[in-house]
């Protein structure tokens, strides 16, 4: 069978996130300084052949923890679909 | 001395360093190629700067699983000595073979320029030889050099003496205004708890050659050479 | 056999970019109607870009010739030059201005992608690169945007690529508002005998595309080069180039090691109009024809019909022709590198190109009449001298009140945007991978690039004032020349060769074609007095705005990209004042001239003024002096004075170790 | 009143994604080469206050616009939360 996971990668929220400051900061500049609290991260899109969801889901946590997300400094979350 | 240089196909600074080694320094340097496995028994290995596989993703973090890199850490682990600059200092973070990682830049720019350094911990192999000269200018060119880690494994990194470099000024003070990237208590360079690894975002092998007016990268050649020689 | 697919109207050329009379050659020359896929190879041949039609007449009439030339201009993809020791250096200028004004990031990148590709296609390791880039006003948001886009696209494109970036200049005027110009110049070297021609020959001999795989990038992305930009251009925009550094570097190390097999008859990078261009080009000068599978070609969106493959811009590719027999040899080369490298077909006898899809013939056209210097089209342009030439003339120095308080001048011009600090842009490139960069810790008036294992060096400087071109195009494009020798004399070196990239508005205009041809008339005079020949470059017409209907051409800018050598490093000379007590010397008469100053342009305000007063033979003693005064070692640093002039030349020689000077002037 | 927005922006599929090839082939070198199509994008969240969410998701909408997405390049889609 055949998956898709969409995953959400985010900054942990105790690290100083300069990115999600600056567009913040932006927001100002184009007249929408009632957005706030931007925080910019990584949206990863795959798929993946497994026998069955159980197998899916624990190969793309795998996935993430070796590979997409550095832990020490980043948080991720993921969703599975069938194809 | 038996040098080896890892190259991984995104390198652009594993010429430079082998320049170094070989033709200034005149130790034996041997290419270990991302593909291979074998480290050809070298006694001291070297992560070169550069983006290795494109640094897609986060610098170092797909070079981190070549081939290579598994015989790498084993080797590491088991106390051979291992330095990692700029690039090589970020896969040595992704690999865990030392603590903590390296942002962004606070400014979001990729920066390249002199800095000075002062060296923080004067009895590891290769700040020992740095002795006379407390600050050196060594230059630094990267996009993702901030370094962090929490603050007690930060805490634990200070009682066992694994800061190795500070960015300051030129008369050696430490300042917001002489970090160049944020890093946490102005730090540039780190060792692991055994001190056999040692990772350092500036580049002492851009400092090396007289040709180009700067190198003070010199004695931190030297202080490697320096232990193993005498 | 004819080719499958209905023949096309001579409305259908007019959409491609085609005149009428072009299309009855097409004919002519087919002796049948071209079908939609023979039109388009037609359209992308004979764009402005590729076949440089209405510019080769006069290009013809540069200086070309040198004891030093391996490869004279136009022959090869870069100009080659002898260096002794037996090297050569290959290195070249090329605008990607269009694209770069649409998506700055990515145009600017594959700006650089494309232009170190020229050079290592050669067999030449690139060492260094330089890039020349001009906007508009730096307070406007348009301009801010483009210039953050461009830089880091050129940073992040370099750095990853992993040469350094060691020189180049900015430029802010009006007239780049809407159309930046982004010129980016690589310099590479290559062992004499080791080098790599753009041929094919040899039948029987496999084709090979290597590298990325083919997109939809920039189909008609050479016509596109073109073609205008208006202002809602943004709505007609065809897919964008994305480059990929990691693929380039890959593409770097596996070409010079197939070069170096031996086993390669001939290699081009696929620069605009892709698969068309590299396959005719390199039949044409090998005189051989090729059958190619456009369906064997690695592609990476499905469906992609024949002329989109034909057209295709997408980067990191090349085509390689090869010895039958070594294909093994190739293959394990690309496969260590992980690259693409497939046979998509094989050279022949028949001096035509044809294009096969799926067992179909989809195109069968001559090699020889698609290329400049074959059939393509020769357009003699007129000119006329603008309305403002004349009217620039009668401004005098005597118009202008020498003001009051000239410390408020002089912080004007320091913090303007032409003269104050570039670090900003040049901090965010890497300057120094490689170690060859001697100005990082010794600034020089040009870049200055150690030659490892020798006792030499490269100086390399990037120049071009376009105010002063667009005041008089003959003397300021003679001056663009003379400023970047003279950056080379003051840092040691001499001139060898020059490489140029002719930024201008519409050829069809002929007030804009008056000022093309003068600065062609200027380059030759100093470029045969300085004995530095052109080795070839690039042509970038349509660098203009469009707005409410009213169309103006940006300045004319023939930037100058100028190779020196210091025979021995003996002779560095950087620019910084050493120690207090030093004497200060001006070698060269002062004019009592502030035409088209920046001074003029911005503080007083005046915008049409004649151009500098400039003598060629002149300007040639005096930098003959300073020559022999470095060779016998008389003096401790050297610097030119350019922008801003004497007082701007003094501050920067003065500011790198914090020094001041005490300056007595007749008053 | 104050929502919460989650954008996910990525590059238009027709692009070369340099991003995703190379993180796709690294997949071999986990011991996952069943993953496939690897997509690498941009994932913002945000906070906006705003009088009702039709205000709220027209604002989000200007935001992709003019900063967050460069839609030359990419697409954008997002979800609004209240808070």
């Amino acid at each position: 069978m055949k998956f898709r996971a969409e995953i959400d990668i985010m900054p942990l929220k105790a690290l100083l996130d300069p990115q999600g400051k600056a567009v913040t900061q932006s927001m100002k500049n184009i007249h929408l300084s009632e957005i706030t609290n931007v925080r910019v991260g990584k949206h990863i899109s795959l798929e993946i052949e497994a026998p069955d969801k159980k197998t899916a889901e624990s190969k793309v946590d795998e996935a993430c923890k070796k590979l997409l997300a550095n832990q020490i400094m980043e948080s991720y979350v993921f969703e599975l679909s069938e194809l | 001395m038996k040098f080896g240089v890892v190259v991984f196909p995104g390198s652009n600074c594993d010429a430079d360093m082998i320049y170094v080694i070989e033709s200034i320094l005149k130790q034996q340097v041997v290419r270990l190629w991302h593909k291979d496995t074998d480290l050809q028994g070298c006694d001291f290995i070297i992560l070169p700067g550069g983006f290795s596989y494109g640094d897609y993703l986060r610098s170092g973090a797909i070079a981190r699983f070549s081939p290579i890199m598994e015989n790498v850490i084993t080797y590491a682990e088991k106390g051979g000595f291992l330095l990692g600059i700029c690039n090589g200092f970020q896969i040595l973070c992704e690999a865990g073979l030392v603590p903590g990682v390296l942002l962004h830049n606070d400014n979001q720019k990729f920066n390249c320029k002199n800095v000075y350094i002062s060296t923080e911990n004067k009895n590891t192999l290769i700040t020992q030889n740095c002795l006379p000269k407390q600050v050196l200018k060594i230059p630094i060119a990267h996009g993702e050099g901030r370094y962090y880690v929490d603050d007690n494994t930060l805490k634990q990194m200070k009682q066992n003496d694994q800061i190795l470099f500070r960015y300051c000024s030129e008369a050696g003070q430490l300042s917001h205004l002489a970090n160049p990237n944020g890093s946490v208590e102005h730090i540039a360079g780190v060792c692991n708890a055994s001190k056999n690894i040692f990772g350092m975002m500036p580049h002492p092998e851009r400092a090396a050659d007289t040709n180009l007016g700067n190198t003070d990268g010199l004695y931190i050649f030297k202080s490697i050479l320096g232990l193993v020689t005498a | 056999t004819i080719p499958v697919g209905s023949p096309e109207t001579v409305e259908t050329a007019g959409k491609l970019g085609l005149l009428p009379e072009e299309y009855d050659k097409i004919v002519q020359i087919l002796n049948r109607n071209p079908n939609f896929t023979e039109l388009s190879i037609f359209s992308v041949m004979w764009s402005e870009h590729c076949s440089y039609k209405n510019s080769i007449v006069w290009l013809k009439t540069l200086p070309k010739d040198g004891a030093r030339m391996l490869a004279k201009a136009g022959e090869e993809n870069a100009g080659l030059v002898d260096i002794g020791d037996g090297l050569g250096c290959a290195f070249k200028i090329e605008s990607h201005n269009h694209p770069s004004a649409l998506e700055p990031y990515q145009g600017a990148a594959t700006g650089v992608g494309g232009i170190n590709r020229d050079i290592f296609t050669m067999g030449a390791r690139p060492i260094a690169q330089l890039n020349s880039l001009r906007f508009g006003n730096i307070h406007t948001q348009r301009t801010q945007w483009l210039m953050r886009g461009v830089v880091k696209g050129i940073g992040d494109y370099g750095n990853a690529f992993g040469i350094p970036t060691v020189g180049g200049e900015v430029f802010f005027d009006d007239c780049y508002e809407m159309n930046p110009l982004v010129n980016a110049m690589s310099v590479g070297i290559v062992k004499k005998g080791e080098t790599a021609s753009a041929i094919s020959y040899g039948v029987g001999n496999p084709v090979y595309i290597v590298g990325s795989a083919t997109g939809k990038d920039g189909i008609h992305g050479a016509t596109f080069a073109s073609a205008d930009i208006t202002e809602d251009s943004a709505k007609d925009l065809p897919a964008v180039q994305v480059g990929d550094p990691f693929q380039e570097k890959l593409l770097l190390e596996a070409s010079l090691e197939v070069i170096k097999t031996g086993a390669v008859i001939g290699m081009q990078d696929m620069g605009a109009a892709g698969i068309t261009c590299s396959t005719s080009e390199m039949s044409a000068k090998g005189e051989h024809g090729m059958i190619i599978y456009l369906d064997k070609v690695p592609t990476r969106q499905t469906g992609m019909l024949p002329f989109e493959i034909l057209l295709s811009e997408s980067q990191e590719r090349m085509l390689v022709v090869v010895k039958k027999g070594q294909e093994k040899v190739i293959e394990a080369i690309f496969e260590k590198w992980d690259l693409n490298c497939t046979i998509i077909g094989e050279v022949t006898a028949t001096k035509r190109l044809e294009y096969y899809m799926n067992g179909e013939l989809v195109a069968d056209v001559p090699a020889h009449d698609l290329v400049l210097g074959g059939g393509a089209p020769v357009y003699h342009r007129e000119y006329k001298e603008p309305a403002y030439f004349a009217e620039s003339k009668k401004f005098s120095i005597s118009d202008v009140q020498e003001p009051s308080d000239l410390k408020e001048v002089m912080n004007h011009l320091v913090k303007h945007p032409n003269i104050a600090s570039k670090r900003w842009v040049y901090e965010q490139y890497d300057s120094m991978v490689g170690t060859v960069n001697m100005s990082t810790n010794m600034p020089a008036a040009a870049a200055v690039v150690n030659l490892k294992e020798t006792d030499k060096a490269l100086a390399i400087s990037v120049d071009c004032n376009s105010r002063y071109v667009y005041a008089d195009p003959e003397i300021g494009c003679a001056i663009a020349v003379a400023e970047a020798s003279r950056n080379i004399i003051c840092s040691g070196g001499i001139g060898l060769a020059i490489t140029n990239c002719l930024n201008f508005g519409n050829p069809y205009n002929p007030e804009v074609y008056w000022q093309f041809v003068g600065a062609i008339q200027g380059m030759s005079k100093a470029c045969k007095k300085f004995e530095t020949p052109v080795t070839g470059g690039n042509v970038s017409f349509y660098n203009q705005s469009t707005i409410e209907n009213k169309t103006e051409p940006v300045f004319p800018t023939p930037t100058i990209g100028m190779l020196g050598i210091l025979d021995t490093k003996r002779t560095f000379t950087g620019m910084a004042f050493k120690q207090a007590g030093d004497s200060i010397y001006l070698i060269g008469a002062s004019q009592n001239d502030i035409n088209s100053s920046q001074y003029l342009f911005s503080y007083i305000g005046v915008k049409n003024s004649p151009a500098p007063y400039f003598d060629l033979d002149k300007e040639y003693e005096t930098q003959m002096v300073l020559r022999e005064l470095i060779e016998q070692e008389l003096i401790l640093s050297a610097n030119d004075c350019s922008d801003g002039g004497l007082f701007i030349a003094l501050l920067e020689s003065a500011m790198i170790h914090d020094l001041g000077f005490d300056i007595k002037t007749d008053k």
